[in-house]
């Protein structure tokens, strides 16, 4: 359904909702604010297998600046990727055992030391009685923890994106696979297409990004 | 329609959701401090009925405290002077100014007063300034005669004051902080070293 | 909140004038807190203070400078929060001892009452806040019943008639009346029989001053039958007083002397001095009581013998016959089947006991009663040994209704009634009301006799009044006010001397003061110039006691007793035994809340009064509790509620008169049945009625459900016998606790340690202690819909159980048990409270912060003696607002809010004014110088407590003593909640066990 | 040729889908409510919740204003309705966070369908609950806050003795984590309905709920880990907060609230009603919303399975109850079950049994299992039946304790009734409005599990 994008500079303009443009400008319609500028290349696939194949290749040719983008997690693609374990639970857990120490270190304090009440015959720091609020501490830390080590971790939280920009994304949230390798890569070259072609994708289009004029409103 | 999600979108939100956030603490901060119990006790100052002067009696005269408010010592109210009380200098004392007049305290005082008998008339209803909750149950002799306190440790230094202010919070948290932990010679000077600090003591 | 909890009281305040927000500055530093780290050695008015001036000045002006905005919305927002400004007012000049914030006492006469006992009032600032016995009067001995704790409640009560009606004022009122008796050819001045000397001498005043004024006296509870007899029997007038503390056999036949009949206060004391053994050789005297009805004393009996009032007479002479060996009593017992060998045991303790028994009859029962009961006394040398002439009864003689009836019957000009409600006792007395020609209704109240009056006069409440009252020969007991008027009110003498003579009142208020000042130097006190100090001594002590010298009455006259007592008496199928109220009495007491919301002692029974009747007697009737009866007597008849009440005799109905009244403004609101209208004319019982379910039902309200202890350990009991034979046998009764804490114990300081100790076999089960707790602790009346939704706030309860004696369901032995917060040690409504809320403090006192408290109600469940009152609603609102109920507060006690809960804290404002006090005066603490309410209630000295580390001298006390006891027990002790109420079991002294010995009962006399 | 990886298929009780079916299919089908214009049937049954609603707020302010006098409870039956309900909901919650948590850690895939309704149900449940401890507090005014241990002037903390407050602290992590869980799971479906959506202001909320989320695997991995860590913690909360619920009896020394079997017990219970709710939830809003092909009887029958499982579980400990309370020869213990059985209150210790352990008995038969409109009423009545089971330990313990003269009746009021009623018109405006605005089955979980099949099968 999308023709190849039209080369730097040229004006286009904007009818679809998924934000691609078409080939050919019609004359009379509303002209394209802003200039788009290449930023890389990828490719599409329909089959998650094809992806993990196409990744293992890339990853091979030593790329660092790429990425899959995939409508649900594809077996086998971070290794193909070549990614690491997360760190992730990690972090969140050493929050969560944070949290439980805090815990059991404010009842102390409240209990013991900053008003000391005697309660029904009980010592001061009957800490058997303190250990259900400390659990609750640890798992509500470790909760909070993994949401915001995730949302840094997973870049979320910034919603650009050239596949926006060059109207992909609808195609990757739904049902295809696409590989996107960069051209702030040092490997970059006109190649890059060509190797993603032998990676066998049905698809291979550039990508392009909105050239950003820096203003807030 | 153009792609809604640029990096100004991008820009745009995080401005948003710093001012949104700036703004709440800022909210919460400030209804914290405005309504923060010590906030609006402390200095208030009422305008009395009877222009009546600590700094003259209290300052000036070193009338004691007691001599005034005798259930200091006795129970739990310190007690004002009944009108009487003023009358037994009054009836004598007549401060006038220049032009012979008696003093705008004077005349106030005289409201009160039967001027050919000097025999009170009716009674001076005062501004209440040092105001305890009714459920906690303050006894002014335990903390004078008990513990010895003079009265500015809680009442400040009223014989400075021409019109009494309240200068402490007089809140719960305030008095633990001598029950506690008490002053230098407290500790020292071999008396009971804290306050109690149970509940019954001030709440039954 | 604080709105809520304004009323711990003070001087009321004005609270009218507000002030603007704005007027305040407000200063940034909290200069005060700073400045405390410095030590201040000098006293004000030091170079320090100068200097704090100036800084202070500075931040506080630089403050409103700078922060001029941000402080205006600050301070804006401050005042939505701020409580309202206050106001305090200073006296003009100070009363003599009275002192802000500090109480004090007077000691006065409670004249409400049938008798007249000896009062101690608690005023502060100016109003009067609790009323307990004068222990200087030597007939309740500081003692206070429930009915006495009450009447503070009606001083306040804001339907309280507040100016004369029916006239301009009172001078005008004053004018009418002497004007109608001057012209009267007859006038007729109704009174009750309790009046002070002083008051009679004021009425004989006025009847000299006009001879047309015929005196009555109406009492419908007055003991004359009784006392007739003794009249006719002796040849003069006077009564018999029983001596319990000499007996050491009791026989009560359909008398209720715990309760209800006679001189209870004294009665109690007396007789639970001598229920206490702690060694084995101590004995107890043993309580028979023979009734158709079931009674207070009835549930304190060793044995109870059911038997019909009708047979009371035949019985007590079956009984005399036996005891001078005419004829055995066996034959009457099978006549009546009654356990032959019970009777045969009563018989052979009366005949060992001679001069050490006594037998009394109920005031309700028929002249004939009475004779043989005389007659049975006399055989048991009873009479000036166990029984003690008193030749001036407190009350006057009271005309029978056929005497006042042929009196008024043809018309009279002037009717004045005196201070009693009689329409309400006598609804035909009305018409007699409005046939007079001037009708003249003194009281409280606009109450049944005032609205059918046509002149009202508002009386004092007698917290108001001066008078004086003769209880018996050689005491006399003076009544002094201890408040000001609250409404244009006066007492009736002040009336009477108004009506007797044209002067103007020239002193309101002392004028009959001075008349009974008067009387007394004339007639009381031989003491010529040294009258001023003799009557401020007098009135300080609040009695004056004269030479009580025994006096001995005419000999018995045999022959016309024994006619008397064979007069013979017809019964029908039921017969119907009418008592007065537990609390409310005759029903002068029938508009007090405190009075009608405590339960009745033996029914549990709230706000109502219902037909009494045995199991087996509503099964032959087929009604069951709630189920509407007719009762249909030659007098009247009247509908009321049925209540299946275990232990009533078959075919006996019982019931409360004196419910059923209401205040003119709300007649709608009436609580219980008016039973007036069953009444005999002589005696309260009736011996023929027919009785009939009407079919409908309605549902009564009981503070209790469940009577069966289900073999828990939460009363113990032994007998004596069981008891001197082993020492121990209460102990081995004892549940064992179990199980270790996990937790190494919180750990006391040797400080105080406030504990209770409730002594069972003292405690009779009057309910002195929850009014005199009410009273003290501002606890809030919640009506009869909440008591019936289980929403009662009484911190102290007394809990009833009924243990079988025999199959027979109605044969029950009966426990009553205080129940009020144990403080416990290891309390489980601490531990559960997620706010500290309630907590413990360092004197083993479980504390309830109502301030702090959020009403989740954990720890009412978690309690396992369900002693936690929740205020489910804002109970207390209508005391509260009201300008006049709030007076009635003690503000020494917090007023709880909606939403909260509250508990016993064992008067820990009490505790704490003692300590205070002490620390004040450097003095050392003895037992005995905190008192709870409830301990200083209690007629029967039950209740002990103190400080248990109190040590020598002052100490060991008594409270220690007691826990050391062998009959000393914890309720549900195996729960290891460590309860700080120690209980003592009661002992059952059953007969045939071994007669109880005399000597101890000599010692008794000796300690009396 | 690398090694077929191992597909969900291999894990798979039943084929989740239809043989053929597209992502496109399950992205249609699951976005069709939020795209179109709702049913009739929708709104229906909103107005119908809606109403529910109003009574309850009508009533939550009768409590509020009048206090709680206006409900049953009393001395010495403290605790009510309110208390009854607030473990009813909490239970209902469980099963959302069993199905998402457990299930996970257990690699149930088939879970995947129901998994996000259920979660939702967690989070609406929860917040119906929290509603009744803040209410039945005499002072809701101040519990609200005061329950919370925050710096103040008087210098005062809260009790941490206290199982209340062990509650505080447990319902508002669980709470959150449910909430957090949900909302994690939703983010790339809600990327989806952004790059679905045809409306600017849609595109533009999705958009900025879904915080961007592109797909890139690098986030995938991490995204795995977070959820897969999420679950590792859920799973001990869910069970540790209705452990905290039980201590409020168990911790306490009322006869009958007092024992140790309380917490599994009412863990058992509460995935017993969780799993009914889910179930009637589930049969109602796939017929509503025509997703049968998604959520096919298969999901239905095995929720079903675990039904009677735990009835089974239930029932045992019932019986094991009385075993105790006759074994341990507590005079109190004893009294307290035998006036469950055959007190005043006997008629709801009954039907409890009845609907908790004999109805669901029925699950036996694979008829029952599979068809919904036989299984609806069985998990209704185990739903009415788990309500019994908290009203007959909270009221029948506390009407007959320790002392017998202190005994009382509960009645419970119109208002408690209004509260009860009107907390399920609550739950199911939530969860309509949820039906509506958000995808309610996990589309990039069910891609993952179907496609990444048929991809491997076409690719062998």
């Amino acid at each position: 359904m999308n023709k190849p994008i039209v080369e730097v500079g040229t004006v286009g303009l904007v009818d679809d909702l998924s934000g691609t443009i078409p080939s050919k400008p019609k004359l009379g319609d509303k002209l394209l604010e802003g200039k788009q500028e290449k930023v890389g290349v990828v490719g599409l696939f329909d089959d998650p297998h094809a992806l993990v194949k196409a990744a293992e290749k890339v990853r091979d040719a030593g790329w660092k600046q790429w990425d899959c983008h995939t409508p649900f997690p594809v077996h086998g693609l971070d290794a193909a990727m070549g990614l690491g374990w997360s760190k992730l639970p990690t972090i969140a857990l050493s929050l969560g055992f944070t949290g439980a120490a805090l815990a059991l270190l404010m009842q102390y304090w409240m209990s013991a030391v900053s008003y000391p009440v005697h309660i029904g015959g009980k010592p001061l720091f009957s800490w058997p009685a303190f250990v259900p609020i400390t659990f609750e501490m640890f798992v509500l830390f470790t909760a909070a923890g993994t949401v915001l080590t995730g949302l840094w971790m997973c870049k979320l939280g910034r919603w650009h994106s050239p596949l926006h920009d060059s109207g992909v994304m609808a195609e990757v949230s739904s049902s295809r696979f696409a590989l996107v390798l960069s051209a702030k890569d040092e490997l970059w070259s006109d190649g890059a297409r060509s190797l993603l072609d032998e990676a066998g994708c049905t698809d291979v289009r550039d990508l392009f990004e909105d050239v950003d004029d820096g203003r807030i409103l | 329609m153009k792609n809604l999600f640029t990096r100004r979108f991008d820009r745009l939100v995080r401005l948003a959701v710093t001012v949104l956030g700036g703004a709440l603490v800022f909210g919460v901060g400030f209804s914290l401090y405005a309504l923060w119990p010590s906030n609006q006790a402390v200095g208030y100052e009422p305008v009395q009925p009877v222009p009546f002067s600590h700094k003259r009696m209290a300052g000036d005269n070193k009338i004691p405290c007691l001599y005034c408010h005798d259930g200091a010592e006795r129970g739990p109210v310190a007690g004002l002077p009944t009108v009487e009380v003023c009358m037994n200098c009054h009836t004598y004392v007549q401060p006038k100014d220049k032009q012979g007049n008696l003093t705008p305290g004077m005349q106030a005082l005289f409201e009160y007063v039967d001027p050919a008998t000097n025999k009170p008339t009716k009674p001076i209803v005062w501004e209440k300034i040092h105001d305890l909750s009714d459920f906690a149950y303050f006894d002014h002799s335990r903390h004078t005669v008990g513990a010895r306190l003079p009265c500015a440790d809680c009442h400040g230094p009223v014989e400075t004051m021409d019109q009494v202010y309240q200068v402490n919070s007089l809140k719960m948290g305030w008095c633990l902080d001598c029950h506690t932990k008490p002053p230098e010679p407290w500790r020292t000077d071999g008396r009971a070293t804290r306050g109690p600090t149970q509940c019954t003591s001030c709440h039954r | 909140m604080e709105k809520e909890f304004k009323s711990k009281g003070a001087p009321p305040r004005v609270t009218a004038l507000v002030v603007a927000a704005e007027a305040r500055p407000i200063s940034l530093t909290e200069g005060g807190r700073a400045r405390l780290a410095i030590p201040i050695r000098e006293e004000p008015n030091s170079h320090r203070s100068a200097e704090e001036q100036k800084v202070d000045g500075i931040t506080r002006r630089s403050a409103m400078k700078f922060m001029g905005a941000t402080m205006a919305l600050a301070s804006g927002l401050a005042a939505c929060v701020r409580k309202p400004p206050r106001k305090v007012i200073s006296r003009t000049s100070q009363p003599e001892y009275n002192h802000p914030g500090q109480a004090l006492y007077y000691s006065s006469t409670w004249t409400d009452g049938p008798f007249p006992y000896g009062m101690l009032v608690k005023v502060q600032d100016g109003r009067p806040i609790k009323l307990d016995g004068n222990p200087d009067h030597p007939i309740n001995k500081g003692t206070s019943s429930a009915a006495m704790q009450g009447s503070l409640l009606s001083l306040y009560d804001p339907e309280r008639l507040r100016a004369p009606k029916g006239a301009a004022s009172w001078a005008a009122a004053d004018q009418q009346v002497r004007g109608a008796l001057k012209t009267a050819k007859k006038a007729v001045l109704v009174t009750r029989a309790t009046i002070g000397p002083s008051e009679r001498r004021a009425i004989s005043d006025l009847r000299s001053v006009y001879p047309a004024l015929r005196h009555v006296v109406y009492e419908p509870l007055a003991d004359e039958t009784r006392r007739s007899v003794w009249r006719e029997l002796h040849g003069q007038d006077g009564e018999w007083l029983p001596r319990f503390e000499w007996a050491s056999v009791v026989l009560a036949i359909e008398c209720d002397f715990l309760g209800t009949d006679g001189v209870e206060l004294e009665s109690i004391q007396s007789f639970s001095g001598t229920r206490v053994a702690e060694t084995a050789d101590d004995t107890i005297s043993r309580l028979y009581v023979v009734e158709g009805g079931l009674s207070l004393t009835g549930t304190n009996a060793d044995h109870r013998i059911r038997l019909r009032p009708s047979l009371a007479a035949s019985f007590v002479r079956a009984l005399r016959d036996a005891v001078d060996e005419r004829t055995p009593i066996d034959a009457f017992a099978a006549a009546n089947d009654l356990d032959a060998k019970l009777l045969g045991a009563l018989v052979g303790d009366l005949k060992e006991n001679r001069g050490k028994a006594v037998v009394v009859a109920g005031a309700g029962l028929p002249k004939a009663a009475h004779a043989a009961t005389a007659l049975l006394n006399r055989s048991l040398d009873a009479f000036n040994k166990t029984l003690e002439w008193n030749p001036q009864p407190a009350g006057l003689i009271a005309n029978s209704k056929a005497e006042i009836e042929a009196l008024v019957e043809d018309g009279v000009d002037v009717l004045i009634t005196l201070g009693v409600d009689v329409v309400h006792s006598w609804s035909a007395f009305a018409k007699h009301l409005s046939a007079a020609k001037l009708s003249v209704g003194h009281g409280l109240y606009l109450d049944s006799t005032l609205s059918a009056c046509e002149l009202r006069l508002p009386s004092h409440h007698v917290l108001e009044s001066w008078n004086d009252a003769r209880p018996r020969v050689g005491i006399i007991s003076l009544c002094q006010p201890v408040i000001m008027p609250l409404y244009d009110t006066r007492q009736e003498a002040e009336s009477l001397l108004a009506w007797a003579s044209e002067a103007p009142d020239a002193a309101p208020h002392t004028r009959f003061r001075d008349f009974l000042k008067a009387r007394l130097e004339a007639e009381e006190l031989e003491v010529g110039p040294g009258m001023e100090v003799a009557w401020e001594t007098a009135l300080h002590q609040g009695v004056i006691l004269g030479p009580t010298n025994a006096f001995v009455p005419a000999e018995l006259d045999v022959p016309r007793a024994e006619a008397l007592a064979a007069t013979p008496l017809q019964a029908g199928a039921y017969e119907l035994v009418l008592t007065p109220h537990s609390s409310v009495w005759d029903g002068r007491f029938g508009l007090n809340a405190w009075l009608l919301e405590v339960p009745d002692p033996v029914t549990k029974l709230m706000w109502d009064n219902a037909a009494c009747m045995s199991a087996s007697t509503a099964k032959r009737l087929s009604v069951e509790t709630g189920y509407l009866v007719k009762l249909s007597t030659p007098d009247g008849s009247v509908e009321l509620p049925a209540l299946v009440q275990p232990g009533l005799a078959d075919g006996v109905i019982m019931t409360a008169l004196g419910m059923g009244r209401a205040y003119a403004s709300a007649p709608d609101e009436v609580f219980g049945t008016n039973t007036w209208p069953l009444i005999p004319s002589e005696g309260r019982v009736q011996f023929d009625i027919s009785v009939s379910p009407t079919g409908e039902e309605t549902s009564l309200v009981r503070s209790q459900s469940e009577f069966s202890m289900h073999s828990r350990p939460i009363v113990l009991e032994a007998t004596l016998g069981e008891f001197r034979a082993n020492l121990e046998a209460i102990q081995e009764k004892r549940s064992k606790e179990h199980g270790e804490p996990i937790y190494e114990p919180f750990k006391y300081g040797g400080g105080h340690k406030w504990e209770m100790a409730i002594d069972l076999a003292r405690c009779v089960g009057c309910n002195a202690c929850v009014i005199a707790c009410q009273a003290e602790n501002n606890i809030a009346i919640v009506g009869k819909e909440e008591c019936g939704n289980g929403r009662e706030m009484h911190w102290m309860r007394i809990d009833q159980y009924r243990d079988p004696v025999s199959h027979d369901e109605d044969e029950l032995s009966f426990h009553h048990q205080p129940m009020l917060c144990q403080q416990c040690d290891y309390a489980p409504c601490e531990n559960v409270c997620p706010v500290n809320a309630t907590n413990h403090d360092d004197e083993g006192l479980n504390s309830m912060v109502y301030n702090r408290c959020i009403g989740t109600r954990y720890c009412a469940n978690n309690c396992p003696y369900k002693v936690r009152r929740f205020n489910f609603f804002n109970f207390q609102k209508r005391f509260v607002e009201d300008p006049v109920q709030k007076l009635l507060f003690n503000p020494q006690v917090t007023v709880r809010q909606i939403g909260v809960m509250e508990k016993c804290t064992f008067c820990v404002q009490r505790i704490k004014g003692a300590e205070f006090e002490a620390a004040r005066t450097g003095s050392e603490m003895s037992d005995g110088v905190v008192r709870t309410a409830c301990q200083q209630a209690c007629p029967a000295s039950a209740i002990s407590f103190g400080d248990v580390n109190l040590r020598a001298p002052a100490g060991p006390a008594e409270v220690a003593v007691k826990q050391q006891s062998a009959r000393s027990f914890l309720v549900l002790e195996e729960l290891r909640v460590r309860p700080n109420v120690t209980y003592l079991a009661r002992l059952r002294n059953e007969a045939g066990e071994e007669a109880p010995a005399p000597k101890k009962q000599a010692e008794e006399r000796g300690d009396e | 040729m690398s090694a077929r990886p191992v597909t969900t298929e291999d894990l798979l009780p039943f084929p989740l889908v239809p043989e053929g079916t597209t992502a496109k299919d399950i992205d249609d089908a699951v976005s069709l409510p939020m795209e179109s214009f709702p049913t009739r049937r929708w709104w229906i049954a909103f107005s119908f919740s809606l109403g529910l609603l109003l009574i309850f707020s009508v009533n939550v302010t009768i409590t509020v204003s009048q206090g709680i006098g206006t409900w049953g409870v009393n001395n010495p039956v403290g605790w009510g309705f309110a208390i009854v309900n607030l473990v009813f909901w909490i239970g209902i919650g469980h099963a959302g966070t069993l199905i998402s948590a457990i299930l996970f850690l257990f690699r149930q895939h088939w879970r995947t369908a129901i998994a996000r309704f259920a979660e939702a149900m967690t989070l609406f449940a929860v917040l119906c609950a929290v509603q009744f401890p803040v209410l039945h507090t005499g002072r809701p005014w101040l519990a609200i806050y005061w329950m919370v241990p925050y710096p103040n002037h008087n210098n005062l903390w809260t009790n941490f003795r206290s199982p209340l407050e062990w509650d505080v602290f447990a319902i508002s992590t669980y709470g959150t984590v449910s909430f957090l869980f949900w909302f994690l799971g939703l983010i790339p479906d809600l990327a989806l309905a952004r790059d679905r959506a045809k409306h600017p202001l849609r595109k533009f909320i999705y958009g900025l709920l879904s915080l961007g989320w592109n797909g890139s695997n690098r986030a995938w991995s991490h995204y795995e880990r977070a959820y897969g860590l999420f679950a590792a913690i859920a799973t001990p909360l869910v069970l540790s907060v209705h452990s905290v619920i039980s201590f409020d009896f168990a911790a306490s020394i009322v006869p009958g609230w007092h024992t140790t079997i309380f917490p599994p017990y009412f863990v058992a219970g509460a995935i017993l009603s969780g799993f009914a709710m889910v179930t009637l939830v589930v049969v109602l809003l796939r017929k509503m919303f025509n997703l049968q092909h998604l959520v096919t009887e298969s999901h239905l029958e095995v929720m079903n399975k675990i039904m009677l499982a735990t009835a089974l579980m239930v029932g045992y400990a019932y019986a094991s109850e009385f075993f105790v309370a006759w074994y341990s020869g507590v005079l109190y213990e004893k009294y307290v079950f035998l006036n469950r059985a055959m007190g005043p209150y006997a008629w709801g210790y009954w039907s409890m049994v009845t609907c908790n352990v004999f109805v669901p008995q029925l699950l036996w038969f694979k008829k029952f299992r599979r068809n919904p409109w036989l299984m609806v009423p069985i998990v209704i009545l185990v739903n009415v039946g788990m309500w019994f089971e908290r009203f007959v330990i909270i009221v029948t313990s506390l009407h007959r304790d320790y002392l017998p003269a202190a005994w009382g009746m509960y009645h419970p009021t119109w208002v408690d009734a209004g509260l009860l009623v009107g907390s399920f018109g609550l739950f199911f405006t939530l969860v309509l409005l949820f039906v509506r605005f958000l995808p309610t089955i996990a589309v990039s979980e069910l891609k993952g599990a179907v496609l990444q099949k048929h991809a491997g099968a076409h690719h062998e």
